[in-house]
Formats: structure tokens, sequence, C-alpha cells
């Protein structure tokens, strides 16, 4: 990844040419007396690949989970294309969202193809008496996304393997497979909860470049990651989130040398105010 | 006036017999997540060994009142809860536990078929014990002086003694509850399992062993109610456990699945309900032959408004 | 149960075992010469000598199938070519045997408690139960030869359709002649036999030629089901005893067969889906002619199915709305409590408790037999000479409501819809968080479940001629669920096995009508435990349940490529 | 058992089979059966002979059996030799009507003795009546069944079809009668939404209004219901003198001793239905009522020889509530074949002669005077009131019905 890339992007999204797509302000999730998410804000523009960075239990996936309305966020508001997130994940991928799982949550005993293909329901239209009367839109939409099932397949390199179910699939295309799914809901931003996890380094280069081609389809990408080299080659801007708030967010240069990151990653000296993160430890820990 | 507080007291006894049965189900449902359906017949079970146990006492009718309550009937009691807790535990063993990992259906289909099974075995096998009678119709349940037929007048209001044991008893199994789950190891473990299965195993607790306590609990609970059963109605049947079980179902769905105190809030909103039901709604759906549609549309419209129950869906945390 | 024998011991008796094992099969067939029972009561009479029963010779297919199992291969390697791999023939051999075995001991039984004690049974059947214990013996020595490749064959297109036709004849006949049975012990006998036949033809490998010469035929398979269905009635030369059985039967299927939408396809619980029924069978009773009903209007029977199928799934809509929300364990409840609710109000609105409908537990008696475009179905018809009776009448007219309901079915589950109600099924937060409208799918096969429950109750209302509450309890609720159970979720095949043997079994084997309920809860306890996907297993399904199951998978998998062609056909056709 | 005597016995087997083994060819089977001449008539019983109401579907096939043996016996018709053939119909209408079918296409079936249940009967009697089967109800109390549905405008709506209990409308006023002459003027009336039970509350309250009685309270109760305690509550408010309760003993022992324990104490008044002594055991208390058909057993010589003969019969099943009705139905049937059969040829073609012969049958049957009137309903108006003493049935007053 060349830095002209990164540059261009950034200057593209400070000029303001790439449209806001998500924009996510002063979230909040409260479970309890646990504050999973707090006061987080971020944004995302057309043809961007932003990270999402922090140690285990930061509240990433739920701040996830927050934007694809999974959660109903405790306070704060998601703007996607300039309106409010409707408030069931389905509406949220029919205006434009979609995601993988951080724990593959594949339709283990469905094939490749029908696994894609359930992607597209949101995009399709046959009713039941279409269904039932075999109707002309039945059959044109069955033979279109078939089609197209077949197409995003090939996309993400799974030519070949339409007919296998998604169980038997080997991990690293299992992954690829819940990609292919979420492209196949039409969405402007795909969100991608740890692509790379279990994978081999190779594995996970090709992962990065299946992400560049999605970004040059014209996609927004957030990408949530532990493998620092991964996000920092790939993403435009990164957000450090530590125990639900942002730490710092900025270009990949500046996050990776934020003491502060490194810090909550490796651990600190001793002298340091902050504690290894986790469940129960002291107070809110920014001070940004 | 005194009708009002009198179904008041009619609904409330009636309402302790649901909450004792619902009591088994929202501890199974709280910790394996299953809607134990045969829960029902182990409840009917409870009531037919205690009758099998008064049967084999040889059947004493003139013992006094005194002796009759101190002795006869805890021994009766005894006898329900082995027979229940024993029937329990191996439908536990031998259908619930296999399909532990399987998908959510498999083990609701085999609760009725459980359910169905455990009546027609009574039906067709009680009477084959040397003495007893056939259980093909229902059997009179014997009477315990002192309580059965006793009432007490308080103003215009007449209570009678089986339902004060059934109140009583309630409020025993409650406090017993409550000392069980807060104040034992296994009480403990349970709850611990009830939030997070997984994790307990991982820090040293018998998930198995726990699911076991549960069913126990649950069915000596059912047991108790039992007894109560027959001896405020003076018959048992093999198809008891059929309208009780759904009727405890809604109430532990009312009260909030998974929540004791739910379970027993939910069982006496019930029985009060019902009764009210069958006095203050006017006209012809007032009549009693409404009441169980009455008590069935109240389950549907909390599952609707309140779908976590009156208490809200806990854990069972705090007894 | 398993029997290990030593490899070393199972070539050393290779020829031994061959040999003895050909002998019991030719006592077996010696057997049938000489009289099994004592006493003609039992069985088909089964006392002579030289002339074997109908049942004897029926038997006698299995022992010779053995001897030539075992014959066969001994004509080496060499000379079979391509036989010696395709066909597994040891395997075989030792199914044969085994079966051989189990109907010799089901005769033997009956005889022995027809005619009181085992006295009664005469050297004949001695010497076939001594035949069957040699070769089940001797075939255990038998190496365990590979899976059969017969499906692999390739074979001409008339080949497989006359194999289509084989089976459909053999079908139509089979269910005659069962039917024709009136005693238990030779139904017993013979259903034995037709387990036996169906288990070697499996091992055989016959099916899986079939299967593979049904998917390319599909059209052909559908069409002869159909017309063997159709021709049913004429093989009863006019009687009405079994085409009343055969039409409730169908009823039945045609009921198991929506529910097998909303349990097999979605995997929702529905307890109270004879509620549904009964709304169907109401609507149509308020509706008839009947001078009980309590609506004085009759539109045209057409209309009538309409309007039941529409009201059973507006009660399907009312109950799913809220309760398809919260979680599905709720729903099998909920849908039990509806149950009752709909039996109760059934039986309240009898003008004392309500207004009147339904003339509460009287019911609605009378309701006349339908007259679609001049047909009286009342009235015997004769054709090609043979009297068709109100009761084929019937049986046509669910024929027709059947192919309906199967075409619903494949054609929603080959559809968009049908992948959205895998989706929920497998991971219902995956689906909906990949924009799956979860609630309106599950929603839809609930309701339209409820609308194939209506149109079915509809006919069953004039079937049956009079309607009242207490057909419509919850038991009937679990049957049509075992019905489903027992024959395989989320197949329509499956559900017609299902709900044949849970209705003609009762109807045949009356002695033990007592211990009906019981069995029927022990069934389904055992088949959740052992073989939750039942009788004619959905693959898909299947590999839910053995959900650690690799090799599974991977035959599975193995099918679907073949199969590829039959569940995306080319736009148009339909498949079963 | 040694070895040794194992062997013998096994060999012993061989060589007796072997002996006795039946010796022909499969041609001679036809001669092969039995000596006797007699042409073969077939009577049918329809009822629960398994599950819940088994106890009472057995004792009417018991009964049945009873009288076929008897007419047997004696040869009641010449030339013919009658035959039961019992079907299970499991208390369901489905179930029924399988055995209905089943039993119209055998050739030799004359007549039916069934159902239990009304519901049931609505499904086989259609199928019957289809085949000219004439068919004797000894349970159904449903007056439409013989009425036809407007009950002010009586029209018979199947031919072959009679019954020997009586119907709804005979018991209530009998009842109403006996308490408005014990100077029982306030009741009040709970039934169980059955068809029974609820046209036994209606004839009763008719009766009772019409004599100068009133009803305090009228209420209903679920058939599956156990608890009482809200309507028992209610109707107490009104203070009647009696509760009348249409319905059977299942629900009426509870509800009486329910009914003492709230504080209600007055007697419980019922049809035949509770008239058994499983009311007593499940809660019926001394001073309760019930109505039912015919004088008194131990008063009647006809009903004292079934009751002997019944148990000389060495049937496992008592003959339970319907026993007597029953047996009665089944003499009606060869009464009117004696007619029927005398001329005929073979048995299908005597169909039609047997139901128009069945106008014409009279005899002193167990439950009194057995005759129909042009409904097909049974004649008999002679009731008994019985009245719980000391935890036993004892007559009360048999009576006439005035109408």
């Amino acid at each position: 990844m060349s830095s002209d890339t990164i540059t261009q992007a950034v200057s593209a999204a400070a000029g303001g040419g790439p449209e806001l797509l998500l924009d996510a302000r002063n979230v909040t999730m409260q479970f309890g007396g646990l504050r999973a998410v707090n006061d987080v804000s971020l944004q995302v523009h057309t043809g961007e690949i932003v990270g999402l960075i922090g140690p285990n239990g930061a509240g990433k996936t739920t701040f996830f989970n927050c934007l694809t309305g999974l959660y109903k966020p405790t306070s704060g508001t998601v703007f996607f294309a300039g309106e409010p997130l409707p408030p069931q994940p389905r509406l949220v991928v029919r205006t434009g969202m979609a995601r993988t799982f951080q724990n593959i949550r594949l339709f283990h005993n469905m094939t490749a193809l029908e696994n894609v293909m359930v992607g597209m329901y949101c995009r399709t239209k046959t009713n039941a008496i279409d269904a039932v009367f075999r109707l002309p839109r039945h059959r044109h939409e069955e033979l279109a996304s078939t089609e197209r099932a077949r197409e995003l397949l090939a996309f993400v390199g799974l030519s070949g393997t339409e007919n296998q179910l998604s169980r038997n699939l080997p991990y690293g295309d299992q992954r690829r497979l819940e990609i292919a799914r979420a492209l196949a809901t039409d969405p402007r931003l795909l969100l991608l909860d740890e692509p790379t996890a279990g994978m081999n380094p190779q594995e996970t280069r090709q992962a990065e470049e299946l992400i560049f081609k999605i970004r040059d389809l014209g996609l927004a990408v957030l990408v949530i990651e532990h493998d620092m080299r991964f996000i920092f080659n790939l993403c435009d801007r990164v957000a450090c989130l530590v125990r639900g708030e942002v730490l710092v967010e900025g270009v990949g240069d500046v996050v990776q040398n934020d003491p502060r990151v490194i810090e909550a990653y490796i651990g600190s000296p001793q002298t340091t105010p902050y504690e290894q993160p986790g469940p129960g430890s002291g107070k809110g820990a920014s001070d940004a | 006036m005194d009708l009002f507080f009198q179904q008041l007291i009619n609904g409330l006894s009636l309402g302790s017999l649901y909450a004792l049965i619902a009591v088994g189900y929202t501890v199974v449902y709280g910790i394996v997540q299953l809607i134990n359906f045969a829960h029902g017949e182990i409840f009917m079970i409870g009531a037919f060994g205690a009758y099998a146990t008064w049967m084999v006492m040889g059947q004493p009718t003139d013992w006094s009142a005194p002796l009759s309550i101190l002795v006869l009937l805890p021994v009766m009691i005894i006898g329900g809860i082995i027979a229940s807790v024993a029937v329990a535990l191996l439908t536990e063993r031998w259908a619930y536990r296999p399909l532990r990992n399987a998908p959510r259906l498999a083990p609701l289909i085999t609760a009725i078929g459980v359910s169905v099974f455990l009546q027609e075995f009574v039906r067709l096998f009680y009477g084959y014990i040397p003495g007893f009678p056939d259980a093909k119709s229902a059997i009179p349940f014997p009477s315990v002086p002192g309580i059965s037929g006793e009432t007490i007048q308080v103003g215009g209001v007449l209570i009678q003694m089986t339902a004060v044991f059934t109140l009583a008893a309630l409020v025993v199994c409650w406090v017993f509850l409550w000392y069980y789950v807060n104040r034992t190891k296994t009480g403990r473990a349970m709850v611990a399992t009830s939030q997070d299965p997984d994790t307990a195993r991982l820090m040293g607790i018998n998930v198995d062993k726990v699911i076991m306590a549960a069913f126990a609990v649950g069915a000596a609970l059912a047991a108790i109610a039992g007894v109560a059963h027959g001896l405020r109605y003076g018959n048992i049947d093999f198809k008891m456990g059929f309208l009780a079980g759904l009727k405890a179902f809604t109430a532990a769905v009312l009260g909030g699945i998974g929540n004791i105190n739910g379970a027993v809030v939910g069982g006496l909103v019930l029985g009060v309900a019902e009764a009210m039901a069958t006095t203050f709604i006017p006209g012809q759906f007032g009549s009693s032959a409404w009441k169980d549609v009455w008590a069935f549309v109240l389950l549907i419209l909390v599952l609707v408004f309140r779908p976590q129950g009156l208490l809200g869906a806990k854990v069972v945390d705090r007894a | 149960m398993r029997v290990v024998i030593p490899d070393e011991l199972k070539i050393r008796f290779r020829y031994p075992a061959r040999a003895l094992g050909i002998t019991g099969g030719v006592l077996m067939l010696v057997s049938i010469l000489l009289p099994w029972a004592y006493a003609p009561e039992a069985l088909d009479d089964m006392t002579f000598y030289g002339a074997p029963s109908p049942l004897q010779l029926f038997f006698a297919v299995l022992p010779l199938l053995l001897i030539l199992l075992l014959a066969i291969p001994l004509v080496g390697k060499q000379r079979l070519g391509k036989g010696a791999k395709v066909v597994a023939w040891n395997t075989t051999a030792k199914t044969a045997s085994i079966m051989s075995l189990i109907v010799v001991a089901v005769a033997v039984a009956a005889i022995a408690i027809g005619l009181g004690g085992l006295v009664n049974v005469d050297p004949g059947g001695w010497l076939a139960l001594v035949g069957g214990i040699m070769a089940v013996a001797a075939t255990l020595f038998l190496p365990d030869s590979p899976e059969p490749t017969l499906y692999r064959v390739k074979s001409p297109k008339w080949l497989q359709i006359l194999g289509i036709v084989v089976l459909m004849a053999l079908l139509l006949f089979g269910a005659a002649y069962i039917l024709g049975f009136e005693d238990a012990d030779d139904f017993l006998m013979f259903a034995a036999f037709v387990v036996g036949m169906v288990m070697v033809l499996r091992q055989f490998g016959v099916f899986g030629w079939l299967g593979i010469a049904a998917a390319a035929n599909n059209r052909i398979l559908v069409l002869s089901a159909f017309v063997v269905a159709f021709a049913f009635p004429f093989t009863q030369n006019g009687s009405d005893a079994n085409m009343s059985v055969a039409s409730q039967v169908l009823i039945f299927a045609a009921t198991a067969l929506g529910l097998n939408i909303v349990v097999g396809l979605v995997g929702l619980l529905d307890l109270g889906y004879i509620a549904f029924l009964g709304a169907g069978a109401f609507t149509a009773a308020v509706l008839s002619e009947s001078a009980f009903a309590t609506i004085k209007w009759s539109p045209p029977f057409i209309v009538t199915v309409l309007i039941a199928g529409t009201v059973a799934s507006l009660l399907g809509l009312l109950i799913g709305a809220p309760t398809l929300r919260v979680s599905g364990d709720y729903l099998a409840i909920v849908t039990l409590a509806f149950g009752e609710i709909f039996r109760i109000t059934m039986n309240n609105l009898d003008g004392n408790d309500g207004p009147n409908l339904t003339n509460g537990s009287n019911g609605i008696p009378g309701i006349p037999d339908l007259n679609l475009f001049g047909f009286d179905f009342g009235k015997a018809h004769v054709i090609l000479g043979i009297d068709i009776g109100r009761f084929a009448n019937y049986y046509w007219l669910m024929l027709v409501v059947i192919a309906l309901i199967i075409v619903v079915f494949t054609n929603l589950n080959h559809s968009r819809i049908g992948r959205g109600w895998v989706a929920i099924r497998e991971d219902e937060l995956a689906a909906e968080a990949m924009g799956v409208n979860t609630f309106a799918l599950k929603l839809l096969a609930f309701a339209g479940g409820a609308f194939l429950a209506g149109v079915a109750g509809s006919v069953k209302a004039h079937y049956d001629v009079s309607v009242t509450p207490d057909q419509y309890v919850f038991l009937e609720s679990a049957f049509l669920l075992a019905a489903v159970v027992l024959g395989g979720m989320g197949t329509v095949m499956g559900v017609l096995v299902g709900a044949t043997i849970l209705k003609l079994l009762p109807e045949k084997l009356r002695f033990f009508s007592d211990y009906r309920l019981l069995l029927f809860g022990l069934l389904m306890v055992i088949m959740m435990r052992f073989r939750p996907e039942g009788i004619v297993p959905d693959e898909r399904r299947q590999l839910e349940f053995h959900d650690t199951d690799e090799e599974l998978a991977e035959e599975v998998e193995e099918e679907l490529t073949s199969h590829h062609a039959h569940l995306y056909p080319e736009a148009g056709g339909f498949v079963l | 058992m040694n070895k040794h005597s194992f062997k013998l016995v096994g060999v012993a087997l061989v060589a007796a089979s072997l002996a006795f083994a039946g010796c022909g060819s499969r041609a001679d089977t036809a001669s092969s059966s039995g000596g006797s001449s007699n042409k073969v008539a077939t009577i049918g019983v329809i009822s629960p002979l398994s599950g819940d109401l088994s106890a009472l579907g057995l004792g009417i096939r018991n009964s049945v059996d009873l009288a076929i043996r008897q007419a047997n016996e004696s040869n009641a018709i010449p030339g013919w030799t009658l035959k039961l053939s019992p079907q299970d119909d499991q208390a369901t209408p489905d179930v029924g009507k399988n055995a209905a079918t089943k039993l119209s296409s055998d050739d030799t079936v004359v007549g039916v003795v069934g159902t239990l249940n009304s519901s049931v009967a609505q499904t086989v009697i259609p199928v019957l009546a289809s085949a000219t089967i004439v068919q004797v109800s000894p349970a159904n109390t449903n007056p439409t069944l013989t009425q036809g549905e407007d009950l002010a405008n009586p029209k018979r709506p199947y031919p072959n079809y009679f019954r020997t209990c009586t119907t709804d409308s005979v018991q209530g006023p009998f009842a109403a009668q006996y308490l408005l002459e014990s100077g029982i003027k306030k009741v009040a009336t709970i039934h169980d939404k059955k068809a029974y039970g609820q046209g036994l509350v209606e004839a009763f309250t008719t009766a009772f209004k019409a004599g100068g009685g009133t009803i305090t309270d009228a209420e209903t109760i679920n058939p599956e219901d156990k608890d009482f305690s809200a309507v028992i509550s209610k109707v107490k408010t009104t203070s009647p003198e009696a509760v009348y309760y249409g319905g059977e003993y299942p629900q009426a022992g509870p509800l009486s001793k329910q009914m003492k324990a709230a504080g209600l104490n007055v007697p419980l008044m019922g049809g035949d239905g509770i008239y058994d002594p499983n009311f007593i055991k499940l809660g019926g208390t001394d001073g309760d009522l019930a109505t039912s058909v015919g004088a008194p057993v131990d008063s009647l010589d006809s009903a004292k020889a079934f009751v002997s003969a019944y148990s000389a019969a060495g049937f496992s099943e008592p003959y339970a509530a319907y026993g007597a009705y029953a047996y009665d139905a089944a003499n009606a049937i060869i009464n009117a074949l004696k007619v029927s059969l005398k001329d005929a040829t073979d048995a299908k073609s005597a169909r039609q002669a047997t139901i128009d012969a069945m106008a014409n049958v009279s005899f002193d049957g167990a439950t009194g005077k057995v005759a129909f009137d042009q409904f097909g309903d049974s004649t008999s108006r002679v009731l008994t009131v019985y009245k719980v003493v000391s935890g036993a049935w004892a007559a009360e007053k048999t009576g006439e019905l005035k109408s």
C-alpha cells in the first residue's frame, strides 16, 4: 500500500468530495452497570477503509452491533447517508450496510451458493404467490440471483465451490464466503469483524487484496482487527478503542506511534496510571 | 363485598397450586432453556405417589386430626416427592440429557412424547399394582382428618382448610427455595450455571448435577402441589397434569420465566384473575366456561405487551 | 447390537459359511411345502402339505434371494465382471438372512399367540426357523462388502422409466394388498415381509439407482405417482371399507403437510395446528346447507374453501403476530394454549355462554355431501364397470388438495422464501443481519400453513358429515406432529409415509389400540433420540440433527452435487 | 428342566404335530368349516372398547354378546345363527365412521348396537342409513338424532335409527316434578355444556318453571374442570334449596363434595349420568339425588334375570351404566329379526325388513318395557328417583312421567 493512496483518501475526505456515509455521533451502550461503549463518534466516507482497533473487551464488537441495529444504543445517534439508522438489523441492511461476524456465522448446512443467495434476499422481490405459481418474476429473479451469486463467489475467489456445504469449506474460505454473502446485499458500507482471525500470513495477504478490491468497487469498509500490520497496511484511517472510548483516531502512522495505543496493547511501565484492560478495572482510560 | 373476598380466597388458593408447579418450569428453563412440557405429568405422578404411600400405610382413615396432620400428611408428601423426583430424574437422564446439544425442536418434541407416555403409563399400569384401584378413571384421594372438609369462617368468607394448606405449603416452599438458592452450594452453583453454563463448567461446577438438582427441586414442589390438589378436589386422575401444567406454564411466563419470584407472583395473579373473571365479567362471557380462555388470553397479552413478564425474566438469582 | 467376528475366522470359514447359508435358505424354501400351523385360524391357513399359502409364498421370495445372493458370487469375480463391484453381495445376503429370520419369527409368534402356545407350531415353522437361524449365523461369517455402487451405473432412459413404473405398480399392488388384511397377524407378517424386501433392495443398491432415475425423470415420477394414487380406488372392487381409511389417511396427510411447512421448513413448533383444521371445518359447516348451520348463507363450495382458508390464516396471524417476535419456545406453548382456546370457544358459542355459532358441543351435524359441477360426492358412480363410492369420491378430491399442497410446499421451499426459512432455522440472528425479514417469513409460514389446514378442514367437514369441537383436541395436534417427526421433517415423502403409518397401523392392529398412545409417546422420544430426521430424511435436516457427523456432511454434499440440476432447475418445472 | 427331558418334549412335540397336522390339501377348505347349515346374520357393536370410556363401551359389547348367546341357545330365529362383530370407535367420530363403513360392507350385518357418544352417532348414522342397516343406541341422549334440528316441529332424519335410552326431555321434567312435590321451589342449575347435560338442564328448567319453581342461578362448567369453587361461590349467594346438575359423575361427585366444603349444604340432583357408584366414591354425599330410567333392578324380574345371566356369563368387565340398555337394544333387534329373517334368503336382503319390523317390537326388557315411537325413541316413561343413603344409592320413588 503506497502512502499516496492514504493521503489521497484523507484529503478527499477533508475536501468533502466523497460522500459522508456513516456518521456515528456520541454512541453510548450500557448494559446494567457496565458501559461497554462510551460516547464514541466515528465517521466513514465512501471509498474509504477505516480500521477499528483495540484490546479485547474494548467494545469494538458492541459498537459494531450498535451500528448494525442488533443493539439499540443507550444514547447517541447513528446516521447513514444522512438519515438516522432504522432500528432493525434487516432494515439497516436495506439502507446499505452489511457485516460479517467475528466468529463466523454462515448457514452451515447450506451450500456456498445458497449462502450468497440468502444475502440477496433483501434485494429481491419474489413473493409467495410468485413462487407458488412459478410466475415470471420468480423465474427471472431466480436466474439473475444465481448468476450474480456465482459472480460474487468468483469475485472473492471461491469459484468452483458453489455446491459445497459451507461447513465443509476450509476456514479461510468460510471467511471469504461470509464477505461474499455480505456483498450480496449490495452494501455501500461493509463492516468486517476480524476478517483475518485464525488465518495464516498467506491467507491474510489474500484477504487484504480482497478488501482493496472491494474498496475499488466504490464501497466503504470498516474493519475491526487485532493484526496491527494488517490494519496499518490496509486502512486509510484507524481509530483505537479502549474500554469503550475512542483513544486516538487518525492516519495509520499517527495511531501506530501513539504511546497510549502501544500501552493499551502491550501494557505499560509501572509508572503509568493505566492498568491492563479488562472487566472491572478502574476508571475510564481516556484523557484525550 | 363478601363475594369479592370469597373469590379472592378461592383465587389465591388456586393460584398457590399454579405457583408450586410453575416454579418447576421456571427453574428448569432458567438453567437449560427447556420448556419441560412433561412437568405437568410430574405433578400428576406426585399425587399418585402420595396415594400409593397412603395405600402402603394400610389406608388409614380414622387417625386423629393432629396425628394425621403431623404424621400421615408428611409421610404422604414424602412418598409423593420420592415418586416425582425419581421420575423427573429418569426423564432428565434418559430423554433430555442426550439431546442437550441438539436443535431446540428435539427436546421440545421429546418432552411432548414423555408427557403422553407418562399419562398413558399411569393410566394403563397403575391398577396392576396389587390392591391398587384402576387409574383409567378418577381415583378418590384419601381425606386427611383435620384438613379435608374443614372450614374456617372469617366474616362472611368461608375458608377451607385445604386452601390454607395449599397457601401454607407455598409459603414454606418459597422460604425453603430462598434459602436453597442463596445459602447452599448447589443453589449458588445453580445461579452460576443459569447465567453462563460454559464458564460454570470451567469453574469446576458439575453442570450435570446442577441440572439434576433443578429437575429434582421442581419435581419436589410439583409433588407437594399434587398432594394439595388431591386434598382440595378429593380425587386425582391421570389427565390432571395437562391443564394444570399448561396453566402453571402460563403463570411462569406471566411472572417472567426464569424468575422464581415471578413464578410465585404469576401463579397467584393467574389464580385470582380466573376466579374474578367468573364473577366480574358481565354477560355470557363471564360464565365459568370461559375462565380458561381468559387465562390463556392473559398469557398472549403478556407476551405482546411485556414479554419479559411482570417481574422481568431474570435468571434464578434471587429467590 | 453388532456381532463382530474376527477377520481370520471369516477367511477360514468363507466357503463352509457360504454353504451353510445356502442350506439355510433351501431349508426355508422347503419349509413352505410343510404345514407351519396346527390349526387354520392362525395367519392364512398354513396347515397344508405341498400347498403353500399366499403369505408363505411371499415369504419364500426372501430365502430365494438369499440363495441367489450367496450362489452368484461363486461363479468368480472374472465372470461377474462389473457386477462384482457394483453390488454388495455379502452385506445384502446378510440383510436377506436377517429379514427372513424376522419374518419367520413373526409368523411363529403369531401362530403361537393366535392358537395358544408353541405346541401349535408345526414342523414347517420349526424348519423355517432353523433354516433362518442357520442362514443368519452363516452370513455373519461373510466379509463385509463395500457400499454398493449400483447407482453409478449408467442406464438408458427407458430402463429408468421402467424402473419407476415397476416401483409404482408395486406400490399400488402393495397398498391394495395390505389394506385387504382383516386380521392383525396376517397384516404384521406381510408388513414384516415388505420391510424385509425394502431393506434387501436398499442394501442391494436398488434405491440408490432409483433415486438417480427419479431425479432424472422427475416429471414422470410425479405423474406416475399421481396416476397410481388415482387408480387406487379401482383396486377396491367397489368396497368402501378401505376407501374410508384411505381417504382419512389423505386428509390427515394433507394437514400434516401443512404442518410440515411450519415445523419442517421453518422449525417452528406449532402444537395447536389442529385448531386451524377445526377453524376451516367449522367455517365450512356454518356456511353449508346443513339445517343446523347457524349462518343461513351458503356460497358455492369453491368460495367456502377460500373463506375457510382465510379464516384459518387470520387466526394464524392473530396468534402468530404477538408470539413470533419472542422466542420460539413460547410459540410451542402459546399455540398449545390457542388450541385449547379454540376448542373451548367452539364449545361455548352455543347461544348459552356466547352467541350461537357452533351449537356448542353438539356441533353441526347433517352437512350435506359436496356437489361440484354436478358431480354428487355422496353418490356411487360406476366407472369402468367398478363402483366408485362416496369415500372414493372424497379420496380423489383430497388427492387434488394434496397435490395443491405439495406444489405450494415444494415451490415455496425452492425459492427465495425457502432459502430464507432455512437461514432462519440455521441462525436466525445471522439471517436477520443479512437482511432477511425473519418475522414476516415466519408469519408467512405460520399463516400459510394455517390456510392450507383450513382448506383441508373445509373438505373434512363435508366428508365427516358433522363437525363437533371434540374432534379437534390437543391429542390430534400431537398426532399430526408425530406424523411429521416420524416421516421426516421437511420432506413431502416423509410426511406421506408418516401419516400413512400413523393412520393405518391403529386401523389394522386394533388389538393394541389401548396401548396406542403409550407407544406413540415412546415413539416420539425414541425418534428424537435415535433418528430425529425421520424415516425419509431431508438431507439438510439430517445434518442439523447430527451436527458433528463430518462423514455425513460429505455424503450429503456429494448427493447435492449430483442432484444439482434438480435443486436448481431451469426456470419452469417444479420438483418433488 | 434337564437336557434329557428337554429332548423328550421336543420329540413328542414334533411327533404330535406331525400326527395332528391337517392332512388335507388347500382345495377342500370350504367344506372343513363346521357341520351346521345355519345361515349367519351378524349384529355389530360400535362403542369405545379402548380409552377413557372403555368401561362403558365394554359393558355394552358384553351385554350384546349375552343377548346373542341367549338367542342362539334358544334358537330364537330358526335356521339362522347370530354372530357378534364388535368394533372400537375410541369415542371419536372418525374412528366410529370407519367402524360403520366396515360393518356396512359386511353383507351378513343386519343390525348395529351403538354408539355411546352422540357425537360419534352423528357420523355413524348416515353411513349405516345409506346401507339400510338398523341401528339401536343404548346411550345417545341428544334429541336431534331422532327428531331433527327443529324440536318444535320434529321430523325424523334417519329411519334406521332407534334408541332404548330415554332422551333428556323425559328425565329433566321427572326430576322437576319430584323436587316440586318434595317442596323445593328454589333451584340453581349447572351443566357441563355437553349435549346430554345441557339438554337435561333445559328440559328441567322448562318443567320446573312451569310447575311454579324459580331458577335462582344458571351456571355452566367445562367438562375438564376440577375447580368449581368460583361457580359454587356464585351459586351460594343466591341461596338455592337444591342444585340440579346436568352432566356425568366424574364432575358431579367432586362438585357435590366441593359444594358441601364451601358451605352450600343442599342436595345435588342429576340424571342417569350420575347414577353410578363412582359418583359416591368421588364425593357424592348423603341426600344427593339422581333420576334413572325404568324401575329399580331389584323390583323388575326381567332386570334381575339380566343381572344374574350377566354374572353367570363370566365377563371380565362389569355391565356398567349402559349394559342393560344395550342388552335391550340387542334384543329389540333380535325380535325384529324374528320377523324379517323368517323368509329371507340372505341377511343383506332382510335389512329393510328389519327396520320396518322395529316399529312393532314390544317386550319386557332389563330396563322395563321396550318399544319405539314414530321417531325411534323409546316409549318407556317409567323412571325412578334414587337417593344416596349412608353411602349407597337407594330407590326413593318410582313413577311415570305425566305429560
